[in-house]
Parts: structure tokens; sequence; C-alpha cells
């Protein structure tokens, strides 16, 4: 499929989300994971890198906007900025330190870092909040010179807010993956050795994954925070990495609508078990190892595999997972 | 030979995904007989062995070996038959030194021993606490071969084994191998040194596409250069 | 006696429940070559197996035996049915099918004995404390020193001195090719399973006079085994040991030195070596 | 010819390398000059990859200096000495599997300038794609045909092939073969023969061989290893004729070739 | 659903490490709500919202009851981190919140005109445990507490040291660990190092029982008085088990033997139903509820401003006796119990863990709790 194509599709998925879903809440969660979960597949499906540090990202955007609506107040957008900008450097931190390791001792690097930054995050009572997380985030129009451009409070005009970032995003980190830089990922992530020989500096090319993985996670963190009023400190939490990883798996790697997939099939797929009964992680656990045995590719290679399919017995008007799923997770409990 | 072969390949096809690499490939190989497999690149000479050790199940025909069907048996039971392949990348285990790797390949059966691989290959008793990884790509072949051996098969299937040797090796393993013949293993070869084929081999195959294009003893390849300039390309200006 | 020793043999205490914990993980780890996110779960339905098991009655030793011995088992089935279809893909399935599987046996747990936590008794034989000076240590403790360090040989034998541990070292590279030498390999692999799931499952057994079961030791336990295998090493029996030990008496005398951190700390010895030894204390490049 | 008359484009002096006690490298010194082709021989472990890796800065020297077209490159990583003009291939194939074959080759020729790689914006369209190395290449190597198939699924010959490709899309001044021909099938080795030989008029090639049909055809010089240390160096004939050569190395010369 | 419907939430954890928890509140809103049925002549129903302990989730999912469901009343949140973010977004959706959590913030300076809470601050659990225990025993003057490092710890902490200074009393050590730590021995060892005659434990749930486990193993019931400050009751003990809470002082929000009529009441309907005593988090969920529900019913609305209007200085008969809100705060004024465990072959019956030692009501005034309710 084209590029275009592909964005069509998420913003198909960002238009039908409220005519099938409820809660405007709920739909701003899935695109914010989605946002989360195309930082990752970015360093998963395009270079390599299993990292266990999106937390620490997400959690250095939600902190950061908490502080700059709360105590030092700034204008909404520049604190989204300083969101991104922070998620960036904390990448840049970790990534440089990280990178120097391959394979299985990457992931547990990241991991040390993502516990660190967990209880640094805990010692660190006047800044984070400790273990209450801070709270009483605002939720400010989008205004200028006093004029108001689009009011925030409600669910539904905060995801219509959401949207449109994650659209403006999405867009821009398909560009990235078509890049030159993009396609230099895919030889890193095939073969280190090779690619340093024919004459890349790997740390700059993962650095630079990182840092764009970084800040994208850093507006995921800032957009949730504002989305709940809190920055509370299970966002930096090793579960909360652990949760990203899972949601760009399931999806499939290496392609960004994919994450997308993964983000809202695990958001809208807990939602719904939790509803069921209470012991609804032993479903979520059952559905996990169903998709790690059953699908190569993730949901994106089986909704790939189902068009085909489609394709080749008539000529159906498209209706590819993403849209399918939402209606079905949601509609059980309404 | 009338007997029944060692080995018996039977229109035998195989696929990778959707290409059909394999087209009905038919050999056999008798007891204590060596024979190669020749042809170019692509042709589907390593996926023949494949096939034959179990490693790739073939979507047509069969595999006999001593008579019986090796059909749907895992690589490990078609190994314990009596089958030994040295795949083309050599297979060393970079985390083992080079003697837990001859040693790991051991059968008490086997009449090749720890010293007896050593007595062949004295580099190999040089390195042998070397991990396998830090092994020269010479060095690797000979492990390779030698833990074969040590794995005391009744066919031997070497895939490309002097590549990368050096001319005095070659010799040596050329020598090696007559050594292994005279003492009753079978051997199939596939190997683009045709000078080494030549030296060793009682017959050979041509393979062409996934189909054997092409048979003859030795003495009829020698001869023939017609077949040689045809199926291997060798400019014989 | 000073206050830093006394720590020092308590985290030798701890260091050698953080290594029984651990060992598992690291060799399958070298084998499979992935992180199994499930090895919690084993230490997890061990703890509850001793604590089924004493309720019924049978004594402590009983449950010392067998409880790692049907864990063992449980992890073969495992092996065999689960994780054996995911060997060929990428990682992070791996990571995913074990982290279902953790969830799914915490869960069942909690249907089984409840989502509250549960104690066990320390066995009759080794209640009491022993006193030197003015030092005090259980005696239960002190046992698990011992049983572990009895264990922690017969480990090394198996895995360093045998031909199943080079075999087992040769299959985590390449499985082809140890087929192709005559090793059934995915026997090997699902008894080195087992044999992980076991000893996590006997970390289980022995913590549970000391921590008591609870549902959610899996995951605690698992963070912890997880800084230790790197530390030490992945694939690294020694490592291990080396690992747990340091890691427990960190841990230990930081909780002197400075309590808030003695977390905190744990991680950041974990980065410091990663940073010095990328490979671990004792881990083998590749 | 001129290889006596053409500057030294590269010299290494006292090159070591230790592996632990292990000595692979004891202080070699090789002068290679321009436009000749250079070929390093000698037994199985002698030590000739072990001499590029420190050559073209894979692994990093333990002693000795190396200079490169007037540079002195010791302390240099490996991407930076491409963009000195250095490509290597390597011994045991090494290619970016799940990539195409094309892609593989575009990729090389970029990583000449690779701070156009950090362009994140860009597709690889127009002059980005190098599509015109990449065409020559994919001639040259022979695998136009299977320019869209992924690297992995080529078979072993086909993949040494495209090898040498990525050593050539890189345009270098120095081209560092190891082991070209090995797994080639018979009726390519003259292709390729042809082809080393040609490289020589834009390149100079330093090539790693132990089939001497094709040392001793086109070699300019020779430097025969043995143990780390360089054992002869000199012109084919006067290597062909060298006893400790002869018996360190050469044997017999049941694959002697025709030369 | 039909629009008439009340709809109650009940935003508590289900999984995760305070799951149990999550149960039993689930049970005790379910108790209040059948037995009322209806309100205002309409129906009540509510919905179970896992928080899965975690804050975010737990705000998303009172955003989604509201907006879906129509849900104005959340009787829940049983950590601290997760009630004060609810209390907050209770207000935002016009909603009314009780909480049974720790963290004295939510009566104290996060404290909204939406939110109220039923368990007693940190400063009246120190003050009566502490103070009762220091009357009893004279002698013990040397004491070495271990904090959980946050700000409910801290607030524990700084209550029992004020009860220290004022009687004179040695403060011999303090050991400050985190909320995920499950060994104990190097915190302990500390403690025997510092030779106390009490052992203050400040921590609760799951880590205060694994404190108490390890300092048994370490022999320290033998030789000091120990104390869990902050107790869960009956679940704990459960299980503890008898034989580690022997000789162990506890305090408690609740203890089912209270001698109080509605309290008597909440037992009957609980042996009837589920053939047990009510837990603490039975019976705290259940008293929120039925807070909830009397307010709704005294107000003759379900408006959030009728609603806080109702529960302000609302005296009742409540599971600890009376009970007040008081109007300042929103705190609910209540007894809270020193326990202390006996020997199983004392107990009459299988939930007979404990003696009531004491009971009491303390409470820190109004101006010095940090709360201005606007
Ligand atoms: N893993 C694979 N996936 C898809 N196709 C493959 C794969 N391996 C080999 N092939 C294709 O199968 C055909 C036969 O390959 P095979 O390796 O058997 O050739 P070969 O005769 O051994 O060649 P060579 O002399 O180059 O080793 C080739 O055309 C190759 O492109
Ligand atoms: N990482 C390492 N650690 C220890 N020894 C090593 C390491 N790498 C290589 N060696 C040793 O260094 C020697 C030289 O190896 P090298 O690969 O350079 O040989 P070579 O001349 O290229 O041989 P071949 O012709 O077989 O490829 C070998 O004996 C090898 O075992
Ligand atoms: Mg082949
Ligand atoms: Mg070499």
């Amino acid at each position: 499929m084209t590029r275009h194509s592909h964005f069509l599709l998420a913003l198909a998925i960002v238009v039908a989300m409220p005519l099938f879903m409820h809660s405007g809440s709920l739909a701003s969660e899935v695109l914010i994971f989605a946002l989360a979960a195309m930082g990752c597949n970015l360093l998963l499906g395009y270079t390599g890198l299993l990292s266990f540090g999106q937390g620490i990202f997400f959690g250095l955007g939600s902190y950061t906007i908490a502080l700059l609506l709360t105590r030092w107040p700034l204008p909404m957008p520049l604190a989204l900025l300083a969101a991104i900008a922070m998620g960036a450097a904390g990448a840049a931190i970790v990534g440089w330190i990280a990178i120097r390791q391959r394979g299985t001792y990457f992931v547990m690097l990241t991991l040390a870092f993502a516990q660190m930054f967990y209880f640094l995050a805990y010692s660190a009572p006047g800044l984070t909040g400790g273990d209450n997380g801070l709270l009483d985030i605002p939720r400010p129009s989008l205004s200028i010179a006093g004029q108001t451009l689009w009011p925030l409070a409600s669910p539904w005009q905060y995801y219509g807010f959401v949207a449109v970032l994650f659209l403006l995003a999405f867009w821009l980190l398909r560009r990235v993956c078509d890049s030159v830089f993009g396609r230099t990922l895919l030889a890193v992530r095939d073969n280190e050795e090779r690619a340093a020989a024919v004459g890349y500096d790997l740390r700059l090319l993962k650095l630079q994954a990182f840092v764009i993985s970084g800040a994208i996670t850093g507006l995921a963190g800032a957009l949730h925070a504002m989305m709940t009023g809190i920055a509370p400190l299970s966002n930096a939490e090793y579960h909360t990495s652990e949760m990203i990883i899972v949601m760009t798996v399931i999806g499939g790697t290496g392609n960004l609508l994919a994450s997308v997939l993964g983000a809202a099939f695990y958001v809208l797929l807990g939602d719904w078990l939790s509803t069921l009964w209470p012991r609804w992680l032993l479903l979520l656990g059952v559905v996990l190892m169903v998709v790690s045995l059953g699908l190569q590719r993730g949901l994106w290679g089986l909704g790939e595999s189902l068009w085909a399919l489609l394709r080749r017995k008539e000529a159906l008007p498209p209706a590819p997972a993403p849209a399918a799923t939402a209606p079905n997770a949601n509609g059980g409990q309404a | 030979m009338s007997t029944t072969p060692l080995l018996s390949v039977e229109s035998v096809h195989a696929h990778y995904g959707k290409s059909h690499v394999l087209q009905g490939v038919s050999l056999q190989v008798h007891e204590g007989e060596l024979v190669t497999l020749l042809g170019r690149n692509g042709a589907g000479k390593t996926t023949t062995l494949k096939t034959i050790a179990g490693v790739m199940a073939p979507t047509q025909g069969q595999v006999r070996f001593g008579g019986k069907p090796l059909q749907r048996l895992a690589t490990h039971q078609v190994a314990q038959r009596g089958i030994c392949l040295v795949p083309e990348h050599r297979g060393i285990f970079k985390l083992l030194t080079v003697e837990e790797n001859l040693l790991l390949a051991q059968r008490k059966k086997s009449p090749w021993q720890l010293q007896d691989v050593y007595r062949i290959f004295p580099r190999l008793k040089e390195r042998r606490t070397n991990g396998g990884g830090q092994l020269s790509g010479g060095e690797q072949q000979m492990l390779a071969i030698g833990r074969a051996l040590m794995n005391a098969p009744r066919l031997l299937m070497l895939d490309e084994p002097v590549e990368g040797l050096a001319p005095v090796i070659v010799e040596e393993i050329v020598a090696q191998l007559r050594t292994i013949k005279a003492a009753g293993v079978t051997i199939l070869l596939v190997e683009q040194n045709l000078e080494v084929c030549t030296q060793l081999a009682d017959r050979h195959y041509i393979i062409e596409q996934g189909l054997v294009a092409h048979q003859a003893t030795n003495a009829e390849f020698l001869s023939d250069d017609a077949v040689k300039d045809r199926y291997l390309g060798v400019g014989l200006v | 006696m000073s206050i830093y020793l006394l720590q020092t043999i308590n985290g030798i205490g701890i260091g050698m429940l953080y290594f029984l914990l651990a060992v598992g993980l690291s060799i399958v780890f070298g084998l499979l070559r992935f992180v199994n996110f499930a090895h919690g779960a084993f230490y997890l339905i061990g703890a509850y197996f001793c604590y089924q098991m004493t309720r019924w009655g049978w004594s402590f030793w009983w449950t010392l035996l067998l409880a790692p011995l049907a864990v063992g088992a449980i992890g073969w089935a495992t092996e065999k049915l689960l994780l054996r279809h995911v060997y060929a893909k990428p990682h992070e399935f791996h990571i995913l099918v074990t982290v279902g599987l953790a969830l799914v046996v915490q869960e069942l747990v909690i249907l089984q004995w409840g989502p509250l936590g549960d104690s066990v008794a320390v066995p009759d034989l080794l209640q009491g404390v022993v006193m030197w000076g003015g030092f005090v240590y259980p005696k239960y403790r002190l046992f698990v020193i011992g049983f572990t360090a009895v264990l922690a040989v017969l480990l090394w034998w198996v895995l360093e001195g045998t031909r199943l541990g080079s075999a087992v070292r040769a299959g985590s590279e390449s499985t082809e090719m140890v087929s192709l030498l005559g090793l059934n390999v995915f026997a090997i692999f699902s008894l080195v399973f087992a044999l992980g799931a076991a000893t996590a499952a006997l970390a289980g057994v022995l913590a549970a006079p000391i921590r008591g079961a609870e549902p959610f030791m899996g995951i605690e336990a698992l963070g912890v085994a997880f800084v230790i295998v790197v530390v030490g090493g992945l694939g690294s029996f020694s490592g291990a040991l080396v690992g747990g030990l340091l890691i427990g008496i960190v841990q230990s005398v930081m909780s002197t030195l400075w309590p808030e951190g003695a977390r905190l700390m744990i991680y950041v010895a974990m980065a410091a070596v990663l940073l010095l030894r990328p490979h671990g204390l004792l881990g083998r490049k590749g | 010819m001129s290889t006596t008359t053409s500057p030294v484009l590269l010299e290494a002096q006292g090159v070591a390398k230790h592996y632990g006690k292990f000595v692979a490298l004891g202080g070699v010194d090789l002068k290679v000059r321009a436009n000749t082709v250079h070929s390093v021989i000698g037994p199985n472990g002698a030590g000739k990859t072990t001499l590029f890796h420190m050559l073209t800065g894979t692994k990093t020297v333990s002693g000795g200096r190396i200079l490169f077209d007037g540079h002195d490159v010791t302390r240099e990583p490996d991407h930076r000495r491409v963009r000195r003009g250095m490509a290597r291939s390597f011994q045991v194939t090494s290619l970016f599997l799940t990539l195409p074959v094309r892609e593989n080759l575009r990729l090389a020729a970029q990583g000449v300038a690779p701070a156009k790689a950090l362009d994140c914006w860009n597709a690889p369209t127009g002059a980005r794609s190098c599509a015109d190395t990449v065409t020559q290449v994919l001639e040259r190597v022979g695998l136009a045909r299977h320019a869209g198939t992924p690297a992995g699924n080529l078979s072993h010959g086909q993949q040494r092939r495209l090898e040498v490709g990525m050593a050539l899309a890189a345009r270098p001044k120095a081209i560092f073969l190891d082991e070209p021909t090995s797994g080639m099938g018979i009726d390519d080795l003259d292709d390729m023969k042809r082809l080393i030989q040609s490289l020589k008029h834009e390149h100079t090639v330093v090539l790693i061989e132990h089939n001497m049909g094709i040392v001793m055809d086109i070699s300019d010089t020779i430097t025969v290893m043995q143990q780390g240390r360089v054992l002869a160096e000199g012109v084919p004939a006067e290597i062909r004729s060298d006893e400790r050569v002869r018996s360190a190395y050469l044997g017999n010369m049941i694959t002697g070739g025709k030369a | 659903q039909s629009k008439d419907v009340i709809q109650f939430g009940c935003p508590v954890p289900m999984s995760g490490p305070f799951a149990a928890n999550g149960k039993f509140a689930d049970l005790g809103m379910k108790l209040a709500i059948e037995q009322y049925g209806k309100a205002l002549g309409r129906p009540l129903a509510y919905t179970l919202l896992d928080t899965e302990g975690k804050p975010a989730t737990a705000v998303r999912k009172v955003q989604e009851a509201a907006q879906q469901q129509g849900a104005r009343f959340f009787a829940g949140g049983i950590l601290s981190s997760e009630a004060l973010a609810m209390g907050k977004e209770a207000e935002k959706v016009g909603g009314v919140f009780i909480t049974t959590a720790g963290a004295d913030e939510i009566t104290g300076k996060d404290c909204n005109s939406a939110t109220f809470r039923w368990s007693v601050p940190t400063f009246g659990a120190i003050e009566q445990t502490v103070r009762p225990l220091v009357d009893a025993m004279p002698k013990a003057k040397r004491w070495y507490t271990i904090t959980p490092q946050y700000v409910f710890g801290d607030g524990l902490l700084s209550a029992a040291k004020n009860i220290f200074k004022e009687k004179g009393i040695e403060h011999v050590g303090n050991s400050y660990h985190s909320l995920t730590e499950k060994e104990f021995s190097g915190y302990l060892t500390n403690a025997v190092a510092a030779k106390p005659d009490v052992l203050l434990l400040l921590n609760f749930g799951a880590q205060s029982s694994d404190t108490l486990r390890q300092a048994i193993s370490f022999g320290m019931h033998k030789n000091m008085t120990i104390l869990i400050a902050w107790a869960s009751g009956l679940e704990q003990f459960e299980s503890l088990g008898a034989d580690l809470c022997d000789g162990v002082y506890f305090g408690a929000q609740y203890w089912h033997t209270a001698d109080a009529p509605l309290n008597l009441d909440l037992v009957k309907r609980c042996q009837d139903k589920f053939k047990a005593n009510p837990n603490y988090s039975l019976a705290g969920s259940y008293i929120c509820t039925k807070l909830l529900i009397d307010a709704v019913i005294k107000a003759g609305s379900v408006e959030q401003k009728a609603v806080i209007a109702a529960l302000d200085g609302m005296k009742y008969q409540g599971l600890t006796g009376d009970e007040e809100v008081r109007k300042a705060d929103h705190q609910v004024l209540k007894n809270y119990y020193l326990l202390k465990g006996k020997a199983k072959a004392r107990m009459k019956n299988k939930d007979d863990y404990v003696d009531v030692v004491s009971s009491g009501k303390s409470f820190l005034p109004v101006d010095q709790t940090g709360c201005k309710l606007a």
C-alpha cells in the first residue's frame, strides 16, 4: 500500500472512533497509546532495538507538562513542546548509554534505566509528587491572544485536539520511516556489522532514532497527563514500558499503522475485559499467548492476509481490521 | 551394482515458500562410493543435501536410506541413522571450545576419536581450548570435518568442504577423504573445485535448475569436455 | 561485631536465595536466547505448592522435594506446548508469550488461593535463631545458605561438567547443527527448561517460610532475577552466583548506609556493571 | 607493469594484534601501491583476515601504524575509513538479509556520505537513490536479474557476488576483498577474475584468496603470511618458486591453476 | 438501562497487588446497594471499575463511567494515589466520592468539596495506638520505626515522633524503605542492632505482613514488643495466621466485634450472605456506599451540591459507634482500634485473632489539616 493510503486509513480510524465509541476519554487514550507505540515501533521495527525505556519518556512527558501547567505556568502549546523536548532529551541520555550494548544486553540496560528512573522519581517527591504524583493539571483551552480557538474541557473536545496532533505525528513519522534515514535504519536492524563496514556511524543513527522515539513518547505522556489531570508515578513504572512494547508487538512491527492497531486492540480489549470478570488479566494473558503463537506478524499481518483473502473473493470496499476492532471491543458493554 | 543403494533419492521436490527449488531430483549412492553433486550456483545442490538430512521436508518424492524411507523423521533421527551433513556455513559452535565442539559430536562406536582428528588436523590440536568463533575460516572447516567424523557417519555429506582452504590443506583434506573413504564411509560431496572432485569421485551427478541433468562415472566425465562446458561452464580454452 | 559485617552475612543469605531464583532464568536464557518473563511464575507456583502441601499436613521436607518436581513437570509441559512454537520467531514474541503465561499463572493462583497472601510455617527443626555475640540470625536462613550452596555445586557439575552442558550451549547457537549431529535438541530444550522451572520453584519453596506465599511475588522476583542475571552475565552459571551474592550484599549493606536508596542502588549497580563490563561480570561474549 | 612506479596508497607499519596471549599478528609491514592488485595469501589461520580487520578498521590494532592516502588512520573507526575511500567484502558473507539486492547496494553506495543517512525528511529517490552506481554494480556482478530478491533468498554463490558488489558500490580508492571467489561456481571464476583485474584501473585491490589460479594470474604483488608474520613478498613468479612458500602453503599445487 | 437508575461506581483495584481489597470492597458496595434497592423511588445500581491500582486508569474509568453511565457517586479508592486523583476527577464530573484510603491530603491540603474520607488519618492512628501502648508500658523507652518512604509513611512517623518527644521516649532509629520492597532482613538487622524495646511498623498491607513475618523469624517478638500501627484487620490476620499474630499489637480502622448497632446488623447480613465476618475493605466500602445513599435520600436529589450539603455535618450511628462527617474538611470522625493478637489456643472462633485493647477518636483540629474548602 502506498504512503497516502496509510495516512488515509489513519484518518479514517480517527474519524470512525467517535462514531462507534461512547467515551471520549477511551478514544483519546487509544490515540495517545498509539503515539507511544509508534515511537516504540520506530525502535523495534525499524532499528531492531527492543527498548524497555519507553516508560521513562512517557513519564518525563507527563511530569514536564504537569510542572509547566501548574507550577511555572506556560502557555499550553509551549508546555507541550517542552514535554516533547524533555522526552527527546531523556531519550538522548538513555540512548547515548544504552546503544553501546546490543541484543538482550540492550534490553536489560534499558530495563535498568526504567527502574532507575522509577526510583528517582519516587525519591524526588518535591518535583514529582512521589507516590501521590502531580495532581490538578489543568486543561486550558487552545487560545491565541485571549481568543479561545478550541476549548478542551469535554472529553470529545479533547479527543479532537489529540486526534489532530496524532495525525500530524503520524504523517511526520511516516515521512521519517520512508526517508533515507528510515531506510538506513532497516539496514542497521538487519546487520550492524555490515552497516558499520559500509560507512555508517551506528551510534549516531541509533541515537537519532532514539531521540525521535523519545520525543513522540514524551508527547504521548504529556497528552495523557492532560487527559487524566494527573502525572502519576505509575506512568514511569516498568509496567508502562512493558505495555507499550506489548501493544507494538501485538500490532506488528515495521509498520506504523500496525502500532495504531495494536494500541487500539490492547486498550479496548483491556477496557472491555475488565468489565467482564475481575480475573480478566487471565483472559488478557491467553490473548497474548494466542497472538504470539498464532500470528507471525501481529494483527497487521493477520489483517493483510484477510484483506488478501477478501480481495481474491470479491472486490469488497476496504474494511481493514482497525475500524472493525473498535466497535466490537466496546460494543459488548454498551 | 545391483544391490540396493545405501541412499536413494526418488524424484524429490522441495520449495522455499513459493519458489520451487527442487523439481524431482533422483540419485543413488551405493555403500562405499564417493559421489559428487555438481552444478552452478543456485542449482539446488545444498537444498538436495538438506532434504536428505531432514533439515527440509520434501514436498514430494522420498528419500530412502539403507532401503528404509526417511520420511517424517526429525533431523536428529536421520543423523542417528548415520547420515552426517557438514553444511556450507560449517555450523561451528562459537561458544564452545574446539575440543567441546568435537566432543559434542562424539559417539563411542565411532572409529574416529579425538586423537585421530587431532592427528589429521594438528592445527586443531594447537587451538583446542580456543572458542570456535575465534578460528580462522580454514580452521573452522577442519573442525567441521573432524566433528563430522567423530559422529560415526555411514554417509558423510560435505557441502563445499575445501572452500577457503589453503592449497596444502586442500591436498591434506583430499588425502584424508581418501582414507575416510577407504575406511568404508560412503560420501556424497558437493564441491566447486573440479580437480578435487575428479581426484576422488567414483561418479558424478550434475544438477541444473532443480533436476539431475546428467550423470557419469568419473572416467566418462573426465573425457567429456562438452558436458563440463555445458553444465558447469568450465571454459576449457 | 560491626553492623556492616552483620549486613554482609545477611546479604549472603539474601544472595543465595537470589542465586537460586536467577540461575534458572540464566540457563534458560543461555539456551533459548530469550528472556523468560514467566520465570517468576514458576517461583510463584513453587511457593504456593509449598503452602498447599504443608496445609495438607505434609512435612516441609517432602514439599522441598515434590514441589520442584511438580513445577519442573509443568515447565516441561509448557515448553512442549507453548514455547516450542515461538522459538523461530523474533525476541518480541518470546516476551509476549511469556508475559502472557505469567499473567495466566498469576491469575490462576488468585482463582485457586485468593488474592490475599498466606504464611508458611518454618519447619520445627529450623525454628529459632542462632546467636553470636549480639548477632541473631534465623536458623532457617542459615539452612537456606547451606542448602543452596550444595545445590549450586550440583548444578555446576551438571551444567559445566557434562556433555549436556555443551549441548545446551551449542543448542543456543544453532538448533539445526545440533540435530545434524544426532542430538535431540528439542528434548534437551524441554529438559533444561524444566530444570530452570524447578530451580525457580525451589527458590519459591525456600522463600515461602520467609516471605509467605502471595500472588504478586512472581513479578517482584522476576525483576530481581533480571538484575542478577545481567550483573552476573547472561547464560553464565557462576555469574548468577556472583551476581546474586553481589546484589544481596549491596541491598543488605545499603539498608544500613542509605535505606531509602537500597532499591535504587541495585539498579545503579547493574547499570554500572553493564557499562564497565558489557557482558556482565562473568558473561561470555556472543 | 607500472607496479613498482605507482605511488604507495596504503602502508602498514608493524601492525600487531593480540587476543589475550595469542598473537594473531606479530608486526606486519605492508605497502600497497595504487592501481595494483596486491594479494595476501598464506595458510589458514595465518592472520590474513585479521590483517584486513586492522586495515579497514573493523577491529582495533594492538600496535603499529596504518597510513592511507597520506593520512594516519590507525585510530579511526571503520565508518570513517569508508569515507576516506576504503571498502571491503567479508570472508563470511555479511549482508542485509531481509532487504532486496538493490537496496543492499544502494545502502553500500550511500555509506560514502553517511551524513545523508541522517536525513529523515526525504525519501531515497532521484539523486539520493544512487541509481547509476547500483545499476552498474548489479551488471558487473551479474545480479541484475535478482535486483528485487531479498538477499537472504539468494544461494550461497549469489550471496558471495553480492558481497563483492557491496564493496564496489562504495566506489572506493582501495577495495579489500576477502576470498571473493569462495563458494563461487566454476563458471563464475573466470568472470570474477576478469572483474577483479578490471578493478585496478579505477581502484586499488587488496585481495585474500586461496585460489592460486586467480592469485597467480592477476596479482601484481603477492604477500605471503604465516603465523602472523610476512613470510615472503614478490611478484607471482618469485612466490611460486619460493621453497618456503611452497612447503608452507602451496604444496604440490593440485589447485595451482593454469598459470 | 433506563434513565431512572441512580448509578454508583466502585473504583477499586481488582487486579494487581491490592486485588484482595478490591474484591471485598465490591462485596461491600453490593451489600449496601442491595439492602436499599431504591432511593427517591429510583432503582440503585453500581458498576465495578477496576483501577488496576493505577491512578491514571482510575481517573479514566471514572470519566468513562460518568460519561457513559451517568454515574455520579463513587465509593472506593484503596491506594492513596488513586484516591487523590479520583477525588479531583469526581469534583470535575459533578460527582461525590468517598474513600477509605490512607493519604491525609484527601482531607488535608488536597481536599475538595466533592471528596469525603471515612478512614481515620495518620494522626489519629498513631494517637490511638502508640499513646495507649506507651502508657501501658512505661518501661519501654526505646522505640525503633520502619517506615515506607512516602507521604503516608511520613505522616505516621511524624505523629509518632511527636508522642516520643512528649513522653520522653528515645527514638533509637528509623529505616525508610521503598514501596516495592519485599526483603526486610537488612532493615531488621539494623533494628536488632539498635536494641529497642518496641518495634513500630509504619508500613501496611503485604509489606507490613512481610516485615512482621521476617521480624518474627529473627526472634524479635521474644525480646521486644511489636506494633503495626496501620493494619488492615481481619484479612491481614488471616493471611498471617494466628501464630504470627500472637502477642503483636495492631492498629485498625475497623473490627467486626465493635459493639455498635449498625455493625451488629452488618455482621449479621454478612453471615447470612457470605457465611463470613466483614473485614475492613468490605465494611469500609459498605459504610461509604451507605453514607452516599443516605445523603441522596436526605437531600431528596441527586444533584452534586445537594448531596454534599446533606453529607456535611451528618451525624449518624456508624460501624464504630457514633460517627460524624466534619463539614470543614469532609473527614468522618470515628473510632480507631488498638488490637492485640492472641494465642491460637485462646481463640474462640476462627476469626477471633485479637482482643480489643482500646479504642477512641483523635483528630487534628481543622486549622491544622491544611484543608481549605471553598
Ligand atoms: N532460504 C531460502 N529462501 C528462498 N530461496 C532460497 C533459499 N535458499 C536458497 N534459495 C534458492 O534456492 C535455489 C537453490 O539454492 P541452493 O542453496 O540449493 O543452491 P546451490 O546449488 O547450493 O548453490 P551454491 O553453489 O551457490 O551454493 C537458489 O536459486 C536460491 O536462490
Ligand atoms: N577473537 C579472537 N580471539 C582469539 N583468537 C582469534 C580471534 N580471531 C582470530 N583468532 C585467531 O587468529 C588467527 C588468525 O585468524 P585469521 O582469521 O586472520 O586467519 P586467516 O589468515 O584469515 O585464515 P583463513 O585463510 O583460514 O581465513 C587464527 O588462528 C584465529 O584462530
Ligand atoms: Mg550451496
Ligand atoms: Mg580469513
